[in-house]
């Protein structure tokens, strides 16, 4: 039996409260997810404070399709395949850069403008009357279909199928908003690095993590318990060192998580932290306040700060932190290999020891060396080797499951709703019922 | 007074304490506000506002310690096992008067867990003082010859 | 064509005496035996000597799955699936140790008794009217469907299908019988370390080396050979030193393979040395046959003794060696991927100087440093290689083959029967015959 | 859809002047290549200098398939399989040696004369009434279907499909002929060792790239063009360095380039460098005239001479340099990846200076080590990645083309006709067609 | 007299001698009783009862080197090469009185054949003695960082 | 007056110099007929008629160097960076009167390029004379342990 060929089989592999191991494990699932989940969703490239000026350049992948976001002389952003329609050299190579007005293939000379339209080739002559003309390589470098900046975040969808960017994204995008309405001036800046780390698990795997409110204070005691166990004997050293700060919820009770609560909302995304979250309680940031408050008046400044969300996912493969404008992306590579790439940003015209502190949480949080991290790709690894074992193909996603749930609701803190709703849209797009 | 010897010595005997997994008495080379940087970027200078793979103090560094002993330390069940490969240090500075030593170290760093085996090829720079007639690290600097390619985890210290 | 669908195409690849080099090539037929041979058969697991006490367990695999051997409160060992029945974390990631009372995932934290059944889940309340107390996942982790522990050698079946543990080995047990009846005790334990040897090659290239008869004195020459001459060129020391007593056979001649006899079973099983061995010879060890006498009487002692069989192949993946008390277990991993076992075993209540005799074979023969381990090695390796060749696709195995030659028979020790038993026991689980 | 059972899927990979990407990057695609492509033509095995003597062998592979070229004790050059027809194993693992009147299985020591046939096995009596008499395995190592020894160039073609070498070959044997007719005594002898690198790209790229005169200006600027700059600011030291003298021409202008024009022939077979090429003007090599002179008189010897030839492609994976007497054979591994043999030969009875450019040549353009084959290989692995961009699956060939042109002609240098050609004769083999 | 520095550049010597295949030059670095010696386990104390990957007298030693050299000695049909790369010495024990010689060295060792290359790491832990005048080999044990990993085969010496 | 010290100093000095990236310093470390050659055989003799991985004088090393800053140099677009490993080096010849000293040093060489990461274990031989008081490089000589391997691009110097 071929998944391709049988949309019923991918539907059997997402019951109302469990998942076929398949879906993490299969070569052939990867390969349809390439086609027809990462080709029809909105998926994050980068954000517009990455190619400030005309000419600026930023190659990533969509799923696996080599791309490159670049700012024309228009100003606007566009994304295009990194790929010569000659003979599909890719014309970028290095991480980002400036390329001017053009873009010049290094295999033979062809130079595209920055919106990928054939600018020009070397001896045109001998392209006279040989049907280059009415070919798809005289367009150039091909831009992705259809592209999305908002407020800075630039999305793409591959193709003509699936949702428009607003009916894609909804209601969710106000985690977006909160992030950006930080910033005093309204303006996020990626500063400081990215992290990369290499994963040898599905990267579904990783977005599920994103709300999963039952692990923390089981994975992460190792690290998080025995940092406050080291402050405590310590003698607890006053004021509490930035990392203790970040470290210590992480092993707050599963009281404080059932009532943290988390959002599902259309298409597959939903966050935590409803109410609160484990980035509530970092001290104050002197001279934040106040300049929000200039910004945005008291009551708007209080309002944009009292939203403490915790993980946002935007399905299928982005994540983001506003409370500590940190995003992650989970980029899939294969059926068990996942590249985690997590990004940090400069709220404009705020203070500098936000961005210190988002960078210390990414540090002791996302790194490849960092513990925490650690302790959860072991989970990941452990799950990918698991799987493999056929007597039980079932993934239990049972906690808190009501028959009938609503697909947009609010539920304590500990359910498991939000990965349900994930693989909800995730097979309505694996089967093509994604319109 | 200290020697060059005994500052080239100090920079082998800290990498087969880690070797031998002697954590806690490789803790006791850090001098109170001592620390342990592994950069980002090449040629790194700025610490606050510039992402780093580490920048820990000692506190953070018994954290780590603390952790891999830890029962529930599932990432360490089974232990990695680290390999430090030195090539001879050179001592770029040597200042007995302000008591500051520089000691500059290519190195690889091989870390194994079960079947897999990683190979790091980087260069430490290890800022030393003397306390009390004791040489100490005030600074340990790592800097990965492709710090900035994707890594999966790294659970010991280079 | 797939040979999934197509038996004809399967029972096409095992002609009376010749088979496809698919079957070693092949990776689609690798998936298919892990389906169809390792999940049908009597696979060998682990000797319970490696689980003494409650809560000891012992991480393994069968064919590729991940499973694991405890012992239970009540003293008997169960094999389950090591997978949490949650999300599919390993449960258990070293190679041995004691779990205590029950296992507890990293994960979240559901704990699991020693016979797999789950005995507690955090936040209980969050499961009521979900649908998994009626799910797989609420009977825990799933124990292997059969398993049988035979004087400490446990096995296991993954699956309903194949014939009974008596059925499948009959008369073959009586290798096993002989190697603990060795100790007085008439116990084995395992003892000092197992080597581990990876091979590029297919694990039925290893397993028909063990009753190959016809290449020591060639692929060997250049090891055993070597001792011998290296001794001899000093003066034959004496006494002889245990690595030439251990060497020298290897290179004995045609006349001595020939006479050793080779025996078939049913199901594939089969052992060379129906009458001698290369372990015949080996000089006394002082005290030991006392002991025997004193368990079991001269005339039994002398039996158990006399019996001096080589290698005992229980098919598929199991040889031992009665009379140096060791086992290999070939660990099929790809196609063109193999990890060889060897394991050791105390005779309970004999002399040290067995075990010692024992471990230095096990050192000098299999070990990844071994040189007649390089030996062979090089050949299973070439070989992958060389049938890559489409020319000659078949691999011969003519050597004394009669038309209709019985299953059960006592050979000529230089027949290729075991190897053809073999495959015709192959055959008749990739076909599914095997009832 | 499967290409193997769908010949039109084939066909619609090639049009009149693109190509689709799958060519390049299809896993099935590289598995079929192997069956009709390689297997149905004149593969280029390796050169019969490299077994003076009887007994002499040299191992290579022909596609995938492991052979070995053996001088034979008439001394007839036999191109066998490297396959024991007992289990498979490998007979020679070594590059080259001189295995004397017989072949010895390492495993079984079954023994092959030079041409393949069984000379005998060990303990024949084993072997009486067991059908191996009438097995293939009785007939030895399978030689190669068609062996065509042309001027010391073994060819061999491993099926009865096909053309014969005559007809496969026609007129572009001319490139040959020059090559060995550069040899006062008419011969020439591989010599000087050969440079092996490794390529993380299809063959096809490395083969196409053979006559691309479009891309050393632009890709080879960074090496030759700074080369010469780097000359010239040292004050163009003379007499001009052999390295200068090689490296200066690769950025000669498109109208060098287009004027040196581009000879297409059947089968897929052509060359670059028509009237001149890049190797035209290397300085003269004292006496070496004067030997050719005296060996063909003075017409046929400035004939030879004057034959400048830059690349001559013997379709699918060889390329011969004659003027500078250096071959390139492409050997695929995987789709994605190519391992590059550049070997070196000697003019039997011209001037040692005439091997050392030779060799100077080879370690500066074709070396792992060389700055031209990083510019190259650049290009390739990009192209192998950008492929992999779905939205404009076409690669362009258009260049220079006219609808109709004839398979045999002489085009401005600068065209693609040849890459066209190349693609004309590979969708024949693919989809059957070529008898 | 032996010097600390003759210590250390004998363990140099007897690498390069392996490295440049001179192995009966190197057998001759042992004493009639020398062993060679790679364990199975970390920290491994006991040799007899519990396995080792090596564990070889001079007989077994020449043994292998009279194979190597075999021309029926087909897994060296291509040959194997090594290469030792050393961290510098550490003299843990020096005591000429009773001629007993300890060496800690930390080194990489990469085997290559045909187009396989292996790298592994370890620590050589040389016991020496001095035989009229000369430094010989008691004991060379190799302890592999992981040791307890699952091995190709390693044809010729760390 | 050259010391043993300072050819052995020469040598680390040489592959830090190439690990810094500072290419043109590096180039003034040969003599002007100075000569980098690695070989394609293992103990090869013939460099005129026997083909060489490298075989280059300062013309050649200076090209190099010049096509790394290249703008248009496409294959460094991302750049390549490179880490040497040394054992200490071992001076064979020291022959101040007729001004020739070799060196012997075993090494590992990593080049690393966006996600790839290549060792490659070497000999290096150095054949170093002294010009006005300084050490030059008559001949670096670079022997690979795989010599005969195939491989992909080397882009560096090792
Ligand atoms: S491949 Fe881009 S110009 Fe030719
Ligand atoms: S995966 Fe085991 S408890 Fe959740
Ligand atoms: S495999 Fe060649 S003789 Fe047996
Ligand atoms: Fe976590
Ligand atoms: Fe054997
Ligand atoms: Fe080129």
């Amino acid at each position: 039996m071929s998944y391709r060929d049988d949309a019923d089989a991918v539907r059997a592999l997402v019951r109302d409260a469990e998942v076929h191991r398949d879906v993490y494990t299969c070569r052939d699932i990867f390969t349809l997810e390439m086609e027809r989940l990462f080709a029809n969703t909105w998926v994050y490239v980068g954000h517009d404070s990455q190619v400030p000026n005309a000419g600026d350049y930023f190659t990533t992948t969509i799923g696996l399709q080599p791309v490159l976001m670049v700012r024309h002389d228009d100003g606007v952003v566009h994304v295009l395949y990194n790929r010569c329609p000659h003979r599909g050299t890719q014309i970028a190579n290095e991480t980002c850069g400036n390329t001017g007005r053009f873009f010049r293939c290094p295999y033979h000379a062809w130079s595209f403008r920055t919106d990928g339209s054939l600018a020009a080739v070397p001896l045109p002559g001998g392209y006279e009357n040989t049907g280059l003309a009415d070919s798809q390589a005289a367009r150039g470098m091909t831009p992705v279909r259809h592209t999305h900046n908002y407020r800075g975040f630039v999305f793409a969808k591959l193709t003509e199928r699936g949702p428009s960017f607003e009916d894609y994204f909804g209601k969710s995008l106000s985690s977006i908003d909160n992030m950006v309405d930080r910033s005093p001036a309204g303006r996020l800046e990626v500063a400081g690095g990215v992290l990369r780390y290499m994963h040898n698990c599905n990267w579904k795997m990783l977005v599920e993590n994103q709300t999963d409110t039952c692990h923390p204070m089981v994975a992460h005691m190792s690290s998080a318990g025995t940092a406050v166990e080291v402050w405590k004997r310590a003698g607890e050293p006053m004021p509490k060192p930035m990392a203790v700060e970040i470290f210590a919820p992480f092993i707050s009770s599963y009281e404080f998580f059932e009532k943290m609560g988390i959002r599902t909302w259309e298409n597959g995304h939903g966050h935590t932290g409803v109410s609160h979250s484990i980035h509530s309680d970092y001290s104050a940031v002197p001279g934040y306040f106040e300049q929000m408050v200039a910004a945005y008046g008291t009551q708007r400044a209080k309002a944009i700060l009292d939203e403490n969300r915790h993980n946002t996912v935007y399905f299928p493969n982005l994540m983001i932190k506003g409370p500590i404008q940190l995003i992650r992306l989970f980029k899939p590579l294969a059926a068990d290999k996942t590249l985690v790439e997590s990004w940090t940003f400069r709220l404009v015209g705020a203070p500098d020891l936000l961005l210190e502190r988002t960078l210390v949480y990414n540090r002791l949080i996302n790194a490849p060396t960092s513990v925490v991290g650690h302790d959860d790709v072991e989970m990941y690894e452990r799950a990918q080797q698991g799987l493999l074992a056929d007597a039980n193909p079932w993934v239990s996603l049972h906690r808190l499951y009501r028959p009938g749930e609503p697909v947009a609701s609010v539920d304590n803190g500990t359910t498991e709703h939000q990965t349900r709703n994930q693989f909800r849209a995730w097979v309505r797009y694996m089967v093509g019922d994604a319109a | 007074m200290i020697s060059r010897e005994e500052v080239i010595a100090f920079v082998y005997r800290e990498a087969r304490l880690l070797d031998e997994q002697r954590f806690d008495e490789w803790l006791e080379l850090f001098t109170e506000d001592g620390c342990y940087w592994m950069p980002l970027e090449h040629g790194q200078t700025d610490r606050r506002l510039t992402a780093s793979l580490m920048d820990e103090d000692v506190l953070l560094l018994r954290i780590r310690v603390e952790r891999l002993k830890g029962i529930r330390t599932y990432s360490q069940k089974p232990k990695s096992r680290c390999h430090h490969l030195l090539q001879q240090p050179q001592v770029d500075v040597f200042d007995p008067d302000a008591s500051r030593y520089s000691v500059w170290t290519a190195m690889h760093y091989v870390e194994t867990r079960q079947e897999r085996q990683e190979l790091y090829a980087a260069w430490a720079t290890h800022d030393l003082t003397d306390v009390d007639g004791a040489l100490r690290i005030r600074m340990k600097r790592v800097d990965l010859v492709n710090c900035d390619a994707a890594f999966g985890s790294i659970q010991l210290f280079l």
